[in-house]
């Protein structure tokens, strides 16, 4: 293990940028989101939640995949070039770490998605565990380790100093170009460490979600689920926003779309929500032409169909940021709960 | 609280009205959501306190098609909204029972966040029935004590007044809480020399993730099918493209609902990013008001909006040139 | 392409003009042969009330420096009432623009009369020398990949 | 995807020299949906037409664009075309690469690429066109004429004769206009009132013409074919059906001291009067303003002598409303107030007069029953001097900028005239130029000086200074003889400019008829549409048009005729099939187009639709495709864009703004 002190970050993002692209948490107008790194960013470590998740860093919101040129009446296509330059990604959480590994189900499964697999062969990510977690918080319930995440490098941020811990090779090789800036860790550095995770440990047994039961929540549960009466009242102040799916780590659902640059056209695809009225809309119509069919789609999906598909794996990391962002105080936990709740009455 | 809930059950088992819209205890203490009421019994989840923030008028157009009345527990603003939706044909006000519940101001837990407040357990001092002065909020890193006004919603801080413009009865008590100049943000921005105000408007809506809940929640856009849904302009829905079509959603959706905002401020509320959205209606609030006279959109059900009339003697275009 | 001298500024304005006042007027410009920039294109619209904010964006979007809006006089709209409409929707929106930061001279309304060919041609001139001193507008950011 | 194909024309070289149209026709080929581009000289002969029916037919084409001159010029031509051979004619857009490229761009290069550009929006916006139907609408035989001038009176006159109704509106208590007050005319000095009261009678008389005098036209709605006018018909306090136009009321009158607005306000005449001896109706009318019995409640004295029992004091406004298919405007003129020339004494002196006075002053009618006499003490003048363009060919703003064009014939003619009659007097004429054209113009105008002795000085008055004993000191320039002048004068004449009439422009808001910066209502086109607004079914008589003489006055008259007739004689028109419709699964029936459609052509029905699966009861505007004339206000207030205009629609006026911005 390693450490270094806070007020020489800079310095430390500022060597691994040499080499790589750095994408961090910074502010910008009152709000923390991924960014990339650059001399004048505002860096903020502090805030516990990025608004957005950082998948974007594997998945952007919108990418080109190809470009058609028009030449006359000659076409011709170019497509977009895979990542190759590397990146790091610093300061993700336990839970969004969890979330990448969602959708490395989806995306590095056959067929393979190249340019995610472009992304994740040439990414680093380092992840930071949770100081202080919030009420909204509930990766345990997900088997989650706020305290200690698996990711390639795991920091912990303690007082004035940062502990640094390479966990796989691609952390390795991340540490060793950075050697210079870390020092080595002793014993009672790995004290701190023990008594930060035992800490957020603590905290987290006494968040008020941290017990929540899935019970009833896995691949087999379709048709109960599906049919369930409790759907026709839970979705009714959704506004069929994208909220929830745009800030959340594991949703990967794309949509295709042509733009016209009066020259071609560049075909990109970009984020879409199962909360939108044209989710899946084709030329034929549309599967599901209402709210509550598209509400339940979304927690159907990340609770039945997805575990039902990758071995049992939800397709929720406990994030909470869902529970945060929804304008109208929807939310997983609230479904989760109604179903609990009339489950009992039944009972 | 209880007044509303003993009332809403008599109007429930009487027949008057078949169903309550209002709002259920969320599972944290400031997350509650709106909800229907169809037995006297659910209603004993009704909660009415300082974080029931929605603007319920909206949810009326769907309830208009529904059989019997509905009572929806409507504040002094969402009042504007509602009237604003009758003028367009858009709530039925036959199928409503309006019920207008006081209002000392709605709270916004974003501003605890920002405050550096987390971990929160429990908050006392937000029940309509408290004096709305000071929260005592208790977290797992410590307790706090907060003023009520310091977490309010910005709207709020530039209240339109403890009236209700349209109800059938009312219940609570409403505090006018206004205590800024509605129009300081946006003359700070004026101000501005065009390149700041371009870096200004830049930064915020670089953030925008076009997830559409300012648009979804705002009652002026009650549009069937949105222009940036259809393929009517060949406009996109769901990503931007390039930064001025960021821009242009939010100039169009702001150019849209001019002359019939209320100002409500749900589209600020819901931003997952934060962005000051508020600041482009009231941007075209501010100029209305200047070249076509005061002019507040839902005090009425009747009269003509703005941009559906006109004077022979309205200033020219060139103004916004002039004005430098 | 690669060592051409620096190439002239020609900037790229799109002018809406009513079928009835303002596109006559054009036409009587052109007819008296009244030289204005080629940089200037019409878009013959039945009346300036058509214009929706939404084209005047769409062309600054795809690349316009200049977008201006020519229609009746007041008072002599063939209409009647378009132009008074397109008056307020104009105010409010160029207002708007300029309160994000887009530099007011790139959007003009102006009334041009059937009969005003000289007016047409002086209005383009002056629009198309202005827009020349505002310098091309601000290239737009490809963002799709911005993070 | 359309098969469109290209016609690029020469025009001759008005293209052609400018543009190149080779290259034209080679970068059109590269556009989406082109199949088929050519170039000819004349697109719009016989021979450019069967090229493109030619090339419908062979490729199969379902669009066409055709680049030429303004659509305004063509278009018509090149959709008949184009239905001639069997293709819908809205299917044709037209790119103006005339008015808007080669004959304003000297630069070939820079004209093609502008070309180019234009082309390519057509093409994008012909991509998008559907096939439209235009629809019918009926035809009232029935025409209005606004003016009861000699424009109006022929005008009306001629409708007549072919068989239709006519109503003449004279806001004037009388028919007869301008030319009553004339007392000779040029070239031939006929008698004004000899030539104008026959037709004034023949008006009154004809079964087929209704004259609403003392009217005003107060609203217009409809469209071509189908106006629906209400005319006020202000309250005469005479009973024109008991009166026998004897006159007495006026004599008995004891409020005379009104100006007379008919003698110029040289004379006075009585609070009830009848304008003029030839009245047309001979039917007086009480000045309420000024009667006493209106403003104080006593007199009454035109009711007690009223052998008849015509007078009604209680009389009202009263509003007709009516239908008609054609409106011919016949509005005429005013002179120009002269307060901005105060330089000629107009105001000091009463011996400065404007030629319009000098008509009455001639007038046996007149208030001095045709004798001439200077007005300030009744003395014969000895030298008149006649200033010219006083107000007109101003280069400044006090005037005006176009030439009156009657001052130098009528100036001529009242030289003339007092040298005649006069022959002692001393007649000085100064003038910028004299314009003469016209029959017998010229020789009208040398006779004057030759055979009269008028003496014509080119040059500018600068100055007429009242004199203590009464004269008139003039100062002028010759600019022949480059010599400053200073004359004695004991009368001076200044030649005003004309103007449209000042109500003209009221008229021509409520006829959506456009209007040039000095009030001259605008023609739809300058050489081969004169006497036609671009407004359809308006037409322009007089003028109200353009400064104009009697003869060219009548002559249009009768051609705005024709045109009204050649209107009335349909019995059913097409209408511009380029409307707005709703779609009613995007529409919010919030009635906000309903608001601002300026016809009244929006209405909401509750309609059941099926939205892609969710089956209900909506409120949706439906557009009435009569009334709908397309300005398209609709489909900026719709904020869903459920609201569209046909041949105008958002995705192609978009396509257009793309084409040109790429």
């Amino acid at each position: 293990m390693y450490k270094i002190k806070k007020e020489n970050l800079k310095a430390l993002f500022q060597m691994i940028s040499e080499k790589q692209d750095l994408i961090l948490p910074v502010k910008k107008a009152e709000q923390t989101n991924f960014a990339l790194w650059t001399e004048d960013a505002d860096v903020d470590l502090t805030t516990l939640k990025t608004v957005k998740s950082g998948k974007d860093a594997f998945f952007p919101q919108s990418e080109t995949l190809y470009t058609c040129v028009r030449d006359g009446k000659k076409l011709s296509v170019e497509p977009e070039a895979l990542r190759e330059h590397p990146f790091v990604v610093f300061g993700m959480k336990a839970c969004d770490v969890k979330g990448v590994e969602v959708l490395d189900k989806v995306f590095l499964s056959d067929p393979v998605d190249t340019f995610y697999a472009a992304r994740r062969e040439h990414g680093t990510i380092v992840a930071m565990a949770c100081h202080e977690p919030e009420e909204s918080c509930f990766c345990k319930v997900f088997g989650t380790d706020a305290a200690d995440p698996v990711a390639d490098v795991a920091v912990w941020m303690i007082g004035e100093e940062l502990f640094w811990k390479a966990v796989t090779e691609k952390g390795n090789a991340l540490t060793e170009s950075v050697k210079e800036l870390l020092q080595d860790a002793d014993a009672a550095d790995e004290e701190a460490v023990s008594k930060e995770k035992e800490a957020i440990r603590t905290i987290i047994e006494k968040l008020p979600y941290t017990h929540l039961s899935l019970e009833g929540w896995d691949g087999n549960a379709t048709e109960e689920k599906f049919n369930s009466p409790v759907w026709n009242e839970l979705y009714k102040p959704c506004l069929a926003c994208g909220t929830c799916t745009f800030v959340c780590p594991t949703c990967q659902c794309y949509d295709i779309k042509d733009y016209d640059t009066g020259h071609g056209v560049k075909r990109y695809r970009c984020w879409d929500s199962c909360m939108y009225s044209d989710f899946t809309l084709m030329a034929g119509g549309n599967n599901r032409t209402t709210q509550l069919q598209r509400f339940r789609q979304r927690f159907m999906h990340k609770l039945v169909y997805f575990p039902a598909n990758n071995d049992g794996m939800y397709s929720c990391v406990g994030c909470g940021r869902c529970v945060e962002k929804c304008p109208e105080a929807l939310n997983i936990v609230k479904v989760i709960k109604a179903f609990e709740k009339q489950g009992g009455e039944k009972a | 609280m209880q007044e509303l809930i003993s009332r809403a059950k008599e109007l429930l088992a009487d027949n008057t009205v078949a169903r309550v819209l209002g709002w259920r205890a969320g599972d944290l203490p400031y997350n509650p959501e709106a909800a229907y009421f169809e037995t006297p019994e659910s209603l004993d989840e009704f909660v009415y306190d300082g974080f029931c923030g929605a603007n319920l008028s909206k949810m009326m157009i769907e309830a208009s098609k529904l059989e019997g009345k509905t009572l929806v527990c409507l504040k002094p603003c969402d009042t504007y909204s509602f009237n604003q939706l009758i003028k367009e044909h858009r709530v039925d006000r036959e199928k409503a029972y309006i019920i207008g519940v006081g209002c000392k101001g709605k709270l916004d837990v974003e501003k605890l966040r920002k405050m550096g407040i987390k971990g929160i357990q429990k908050i006392t001092g937000a029940k309509l029935t408290d004096d709305c002065e000071n929260l005592e909020i208790e977290t797992i890193y410590g307790s706090k004590t907060v003023s009520y006004k310091d977490a309010m919603l910005e709207r709020c801080h530039v209240c339109k007044g403890k009236e209700h413009m349209i109800y059938d009865e009312i219940i609570g008590e409403s505090k006018d809480t206004k205590d800024a100049d509605r129009f300081a943000e946006v003359e700070r921005i004026e101000a501005m020399s065009p390149k700041e105000r371009f870096e200004f408007f830049q930064k915020e809506l670089s953030k925008c993730i076009r997830c559409n809940a300012c648009r979804n929640a705002c009652p002026a856009c009650s549009c069937r099918r949105c222009v940036f849904d259809s393929t009517k302009f060949d406009s996109a829905q769901k990503a931007n493209v390039d930064d001025f079509e960021e821009k242009m959603f939010h100039i169009i959706r702001a150019f849209h609902v001019a002359g019939r905002c209320t100002d409500c401020g749900e589209c600020s509320r819901v931003c997952p990013q934060g962005i000051p959205l508020h600041l482009f209606n009231r941007k075209f609030i501010k100029d209305i008001d200047q070249f076509y006279g005061e002019y507040q959109a839902g005090a009425d059900a009747e009269s003509k909006g703005p941009l559906t009339s006109f004077t022979f003697e309205d200033v020219e275009p060139g103004i916004v040139a002039e004005r430098g | 392409m690669s060592i051409e001298a620096k190439e002239e500024f020609r900037p790229k304005i799109v002018a809406f003009c009513c079928n009835w006042c303002s596109y006559a007027g054009a036409d009587l410009a052109g007819s008296s042969r009244l030289v204005y920039p080629a940089d200037v294109k019409i878009i013959r619209v039945p009346c300036s009330c058509r214009v929706n904010p939404m084209f005047i964006l769409r062309a600054f979007e795809k690349g316009a420096d200049g977008v201006i809006l020519c229609g009746c006089h007041p008072g002599d709209c063939h209409y009647t009432t378009g132009n008074y409409y397109a008056r307020r929707r104009m105010t409010l929106l160029f207002s708007m623009l300029d309160f994000i930061g887009v530099e007011n001279g790139r959007t003009r309304v102006e009334w041009v009369s059937a009969a005003e060919g000289v007016k047409f041609s002086q209005t383009m001139n002056e629009f198309v020398e202005k827009i020349h001193s505002l310098g091309k507008n601000v290239r737009l950011e490809d963002i799709r990949c911005r993070n | 995807m359309q098969r469109i194909g290209v016609f690029v024309c020469h025009c001759g070289t008005n293209i052609a020299a400018t543009v190149d149209v080779k290259k034209v026709v080679e970068m059109a080929k590269m556009e989406p949906g082109v199949v088929h581009a050519e170039d000819y000289q004349y697109m719009c002969s016989e021979a450019g037409q069967s090229k493109i029916i030619n090339a419908i037919k062979e490729k199969h084409l379902t669009g066409v664009v055709v680049c030429s001159c303004s659509p305004r010029m063509h278009e018509a031509t090149f959709r008949k075309a184009a239905e001639k051979a069997g293709l819908n004619p809205y299917m044709v857009e037209i790119a103006n690469i005339r008015e808007h490229c080669s004959w304003i761009h000297k630069d070939m290069e820079e004209a093609t690429k502008k070309a180019v550009i234009l082309a390519r929006a057509a093409i994008a916006k012909v991509n998008l066109d559907a096939p439209l139907q235009p629809g019918e609408s009926q035809v009232t035989k029935r025409a209005l004429v606004i003016g009861g001038g000699i424009a109006g009176i022929q005008s009306a006159l001629d409708i007549a004769d072919a068989g239709y109704e006519v109503d003449i509106v004279e806001k004037l208590p009388s028919i007869g206009g301008r030319m009553s007050q004339l007392d000779k005319t040029f070239p031939t000095l006929d008698c004004s009132a000899c030539i104008l009261t026959p037709k004034m009678v023949e008006a009154a008389a004809h079964e087929k013409i209704n004259i609403y005098t003392y009217s005003e036209v107060e609203k217009v709605s409809g469209f071509v074919g189908d106006f629906t006018v209400d005319i006020r018909k202000k309250a005469r306090s005479v009973d024109m059906s008991k009166c026998t136009g004897c006159g007495v009321c006026s004599q008995k009158c004891p409020s005379k001291k009104i100006p007379n607005e008919f003698n110029r306000g040289l004379n006075n005449r009585s609070a009830i009067y009848i304008p003029f001896a030839q009245a047309i109706p001979n039917v007086p009318v009480i000045d309420r303003e000024n009667c006493i019995k209106f403003k104080t409640g006593k007199c009454g004295a035109c009711a007690k002598n009223c052998a008849a029992g015509a007078i009604d004091y209680e009389q009202q406004d009263e509003i007709v409303t009516k239908k008609y298919g054609a409106i011919v405007v016949a509005t005429g003129f005013d002179v120009i107030k002269l307060d901005q020339y105060d330089e000629y004494a107009y105001s000091q002196s009463k011996d400065v007069i404007t030629s319009l006075e000098l008509e009455r002053l001639m007038n046996a009618a007149g208030p001095t029953k045709g004798h001439l006499e200077r007005l300030s003490d009744g003395k014969a003048p000895k030298n008149i001097v006649f200033v010219q363009c006083v107000g007109s060919r101003c280069s400044d703003n006090r005037g005006k900028s176009y030439c009156s064009k009657i001052c130098c014939m009528y100036t001529a003619k009242h030289a003339m005239l007092i040298r005649d009659k006069y022959p002692d007097t001393n007649v000085t004429v100064f003038y910028i130029d004299v314009r003469t054209p016209g029959k017998n113009f010229d020789e009208f105008y040398r006779r004057a000086v030759e055979e009269y002795g008028v003496n014509y000085i080119k040059g500018q008055v600068g100055k007429v200074i009242p004199q203590p004993d009464g004269t008139l000191m003039v100062q002028a320039s010759d600019l022949l003889d480059n010599k400053q002048i200073l004359m004695e004068a004991d009368m001076v004449v200044l030649a005003a400019a004309i103007e449209p009439n000042k109500d003209v422009r009221k008229i021509a808001t409520m006829l959506t008829a456009s209007i040039d910066t000095n009030n001259f209502l605008t023609e739809a086109h300058a050489k081969l549409r004169p006497v036609e607004s671009p407004t359809a079914g308006i037409f322009l008589s007089g003028v109200c048009q353009g400064p104009k003489d009697i003869p060219e006055t009548v002559a249009q008259a009768g051609a705005a005729a024709v045109k009204a007739i050649g209107l009335l004689a349909k019995d059913k028109l097409t209408t511009n099939p380029c409307t707005a419709k709703a779609d009613p699964l995007a529409c919010n029936g919030c009635s906000q187009c309903m608001n601002v459609c300026p016809y009244g052509a929006i209405s909401y029905e509750d309609v059941q639709v099926n939205d892609h699966g969710v089956r209900e009861t909506r409120r949706v505007a439906v557009v009435n495709n009569a009334l709908c004339q397309g300005c398209g206000a609709c489909t900026v207030t719709c904020p869903s864009g459920a609201m569209d205009l046909q041949g105008f629609s958002n995705r192609q006026i978009i396509a257009e703004v793309d084409a040109i911005c790429r």
